[in-house]
C-alpha cells in the first residue's frame, strides 16, 4: 500500500536482487511470532520474488549464530538457539504440566497418526478419557483429521503445526526413531488373531469368538 | 486337563515376591497391559524374546496374590486372568485339530506385539518430551513489530468453536424463539433514514434530541430507544464523513453539524 | 542445555570468547518482551561478559541487514529495517473471534447444507440477522447453493473450499459428528430432557448430509 507506484511498475519486469529478497525475508520473520508460509512471504513481496530461494540463504547466514531460522510444516520462523535457553529464563513459559496418559496419548497420536480413539485406546489398553483427548486440542496440539475409510467412519486425530513447532520438528516425519519404530512394524496396526482383542474386554467372551474368526479370514 | 494345569501351576517364591510387590501398588498402575509390562521387566529379557507364558504365571500370581489380601481388584484385571488362564492352557496342551480358532502361540505372538508396542510408544513419549522445547529452551520473537497503523479486522474460529457452538445447538435444553414488541423500538436504520435528508441544514451545532421523530418525545420508553437510535446513526454519518459531533463533558449534550471542508 | 561441562567451569574464571557473546545477545533481544539494558543483559549471561562489546558488534553484523540493532532509551532491541516497513502491514491485521451467533450460523451450514436461512432459524431457534450471513459471505466461508425445489424457491447456503481448508478439512463429512463430540468431552454427557436420544440425532444428520450432497450433485 505504501508502495511507491513507479516501484510497482518496475516490479513488473524484474524482481528485486536475491541480496534484497533476503533481507525481506529476514524482516518479515523476525517482526512475526508465528510461522509465516512461503506463499505468504511471497503474496508479502514485490511480484517475482523467490521467497523459498531466499530463505535457504537466510538459513544458511544464520547457522551458528544466537537465532536460527527453522522450518514448520509448510513455514518457515526464526527460534533461539536451544543451547542458550539458560538465558531466557524470564521468557520461559511454563506449559502445563501433562498426565501421562495425556503425554502417551500425545505420543501415540504423533506416531500412528491419522489414528482413531479405538485405535489410542487398543495401544495403551485403556480406555481414553475425554479430559485427554480434551486438553490435547484445547493446547492446540492435536486436531480432527479425515475419517477413516472403516465400518461407521470414525474420525481421526492428527498433530499440527502447532505441535510440530513446540517440539522444534519441521515435520511429523522427522519423530525420533521413526523409522526404526516403523521397521520393526511396532506402527502397524495389527488385528489381534481371532478371539480376543483387549479392546473389547467387556464384551462377550462366545461372541468375540465367532465374530473375531470371520475377521481372520477377511483379510 | 485340571490337574495338569495344575502341577503347571506352581509358581516360584521370586515370581510370589514379585506379584506382593505390585500388589502394594496396584492403582500406580492404569490397567492390565500396565501391569503386564511391568512383570515382563521382571524377565530381564528383550520384549520381543518375552515367554508369555511364564508372563501368565506369573500375572496369575499377582491375582491370587491379590484375592489372598482381600483386595477389590477392577473387572478388567479380572477378565484379563480369565484370559491369560486360557492362554495358558492353550500353550500347554497340543494343539486340538477339531478346535478352530488361533492357536496358543498366534495368540501369545500378538500379547508379546501389544507389550513391545506400548513400551515403544512410552520410549518415544520420554523421547518427545525430552526433546527441546518452545518457550523453554528455545524462543519465538518475545515483541512482534507494530509499524503501521492501518488496522485490518480479520474474523476467525477454530474448529473447536465450530462444533462447540454447533453442540450447543442441538442440546439446548428448550429453545424459544425470542420474539421482541417492536412497537416502542426505533431502529438505527429508521433513525439513519430521518437523519440523512435533513442533515444538510445542520450547519450550526444542534444537540441531538432536536432530530428525534415526532411522537417520540414524550413516552419515556419510545424516547430511550428513540436517542440510542439517534446517537448511533449519528456516529454512523460521523464515520461516513458526513457529520461532526461533540460532547463538551460528560452527560452534557452531544452536539452535531453537518461537516464544513 | 547442550554446553559441556567443562565449559562451563572454565566460565567461572574466564568469560565466554566474544563471538559466544555476541550470540547470547543476540537471542535474548530477540526473545525479550521488551527491550533489554545493558545491566540486564549482563545479570543474564555468564559472569565476565561484556554485553557493550558484544551489541557494538552485534549492532555492525546487522547494518544493512532487514533488521537492526537499536538503541531505545537506554535499553537495546531488534526492530525492522524503516525501508521495509511496508512488508509489516500484514502483521497490524487484527483477528477477533467470530460472534457467537456468526459460529453458530457457520455450524448449521456446515452440518446441514444445502440450508436455507429459514432452516437455519428453524434449527437455531432465533432469527439470522442479514449482517452475519454478509459477513460469513465477505469471508468466503459459505456462499449461495442452489435454489431449493420447495415453493418460493429460496436459496441455500453450503460451505466453500476456504472453509475446508481454514478448519483443516478435506470435506464436509469429515466434521465429527455429535456422537463423536460427546466422546471428545466437547458435549454436556446428560441427554436434554424430552429429546430424542443422541445417538437418534445423529443418524438424523447422516441422512440429512447424504440427501444434502447428492442433491449437490444432482445436476
Amino acid at each position: 500500500m505504501s508502495q511507491v507506484p513507479e516501484e510497482q511498475e518496475e516490479t513488473l519486469f524484474e524482481a528485486p536482487p536475491m541480496g534484497e529478497q533476503e533481507r525481506m525475508v529476514e524482516a518479515v520473520l523476525f517482526a512475526s511470532t508465528e510461522p509465516v508460509t512461503v506463499r505468504d512471504l511471497e503474496t508479502r513481496m514485490p511480484h517475482g520474488c523467490d521467497a523459498a530461494e531466499a530463505l535457504v540463504r537466510l538459513r544458511k547466514r544464520y547457522e551458528g549464530r544466537g537465532v536460527r531460522v527453522v522450518k514448520v510444516d509448510d513455514a518457515w520462523a526464526i527460534r533461539t538457539a536451544p543451547d542458550l535457553g539458560y538465558l531466557m529464563q524470564k521468557e520461559t513459559v511454563e506449559t502445563r504440566k501433562l498426565s501421562r496418559a495425556a503425554i502417551e496419548t500425545l505420543a501415540i497420536i504423533a506416531y500412528h497418526q491419522p489414528v482413531t480413539r479405538a485405535e489410542i485406546e487398543e495401544i495403551r489398553g485403556v480406555s481414553v478419557s475425554r479430559g485427554t483427548i480434551d486438553q490435547l486440542l484445547e493446547m492446540e496440539w492435536i486436531r480432527f483429521g479425515r475419517r477413516k475409510m472403516t465400518p461407521g467412519r470414525p474420525v481421526t486425530f492428527v498433530v499440527t503445526s502447532e505441535f510440530l513447532d513446540h517440539f522444534g520438528l519441521e515435520n511429523a516425519r522427522d519423530l525420533p526413531g521413526l523409522k526404526e519404530l516403523r521397521a520393526a512394524g511396532l506402527l502397524e496396526n495389527r488385528p489381534p488373531p481371532g478371539a480376543f482383542s483387549l479392546g473389547e474386554r467387556e464384551e462377550d467372551d462366545e461372541e468375540e469368538a465367532t465374530s473375531g474368526q470371520s475377521e481372520l479370514f477377511e483379510d | 486337563m485340571a490337574e495338569n494345569i495344575f502341577q503347571e501351576d506352581t509358581v516360584s517364591v521370586a515370581e510370589r515376591l514379585a506379584a506382593e510387590a505390585l500388589i502394594v501398588d496396584v492403582d500406580g498402575f492404569e490397567g492390565p497391559l500396565d501391569v503386564l509390562l511391568m512383570l515382563s521387566r521382571t524377565q530381564k529379557v528383550d520384549l520381543r524374546k518375552i515367554s508369555v507364558l511364564q508372563l501368565a504365571r506369573q500375572y496369575l500370581a499377582f491375582v491370587e496374590k491379590a484375592k489372598q489380601l482381600r483386595l477389590e481388584l477392577a473387572a478388567d484385571y479380572l477378565v484379563m486372568a480369565a484370559w491369560l488362564a486360557f492362554l495358558k492352557s492353550r500353550l500347554l496342551l497340543p494343539p486340538d485339530p477339531t478346535e478352530d480358532g488361533p492357536s496358543g502361540e498366534e495368540l501369545a505372538a500378538h500379547l508379546a506385539f501389544q507389550l513391545e508396542r506400548l513400551q515403544a510408544m512410552r520410549d518415544a513419549a520420554a523421547r518427545l518430551m525430552a526433546r527441546d522445547r518452545l518457550g523453554r529452551d528455545f524462543f519465538a520473537r518475545g515483541q512482534s513489530e507494530d509499524v503501521t497503523r492501518i488496522r485490518t479486522v480479520k474474523y476467525t474460529a477454530t474448529l473447536l468453536d465450530l462444533m462447540q457452538g454447533y453442540a450447543r445447538i442441538r442440546t439446548r435444553d428448550e429453545f424459544r424463539p425470542f420474539v421482541m414488541d417492536r412497537h416502542n423500538v426505533f431502529t438505527m436504520e429508521q433513525a439513519l433514514e430521518r437523519m440523512r435528508p435533513i442533515m444538510g441544514y445542520a450547519t450550526d451545532w444542534a444537540d441531538i434530541l432536536s432530530f428525534l421523530p415526532e411522537g417520540w418525545e414524550t413516552d419515556p420508553v419510545r424516547r430511550r430507544s428513540a436517542t440510542a437510535a439517534t446517537f448511533a446513526a449519528s456516529l454512523e454519518l460521523v464515520k461516513e464523513g458526513h457529520m461532526e459531533i461533540r460532547q463538551s463533558e460528560t452527560f452534557a449534550p452531544i452536539q452535531i453539524r453537518k461537516r464544513t471542508d
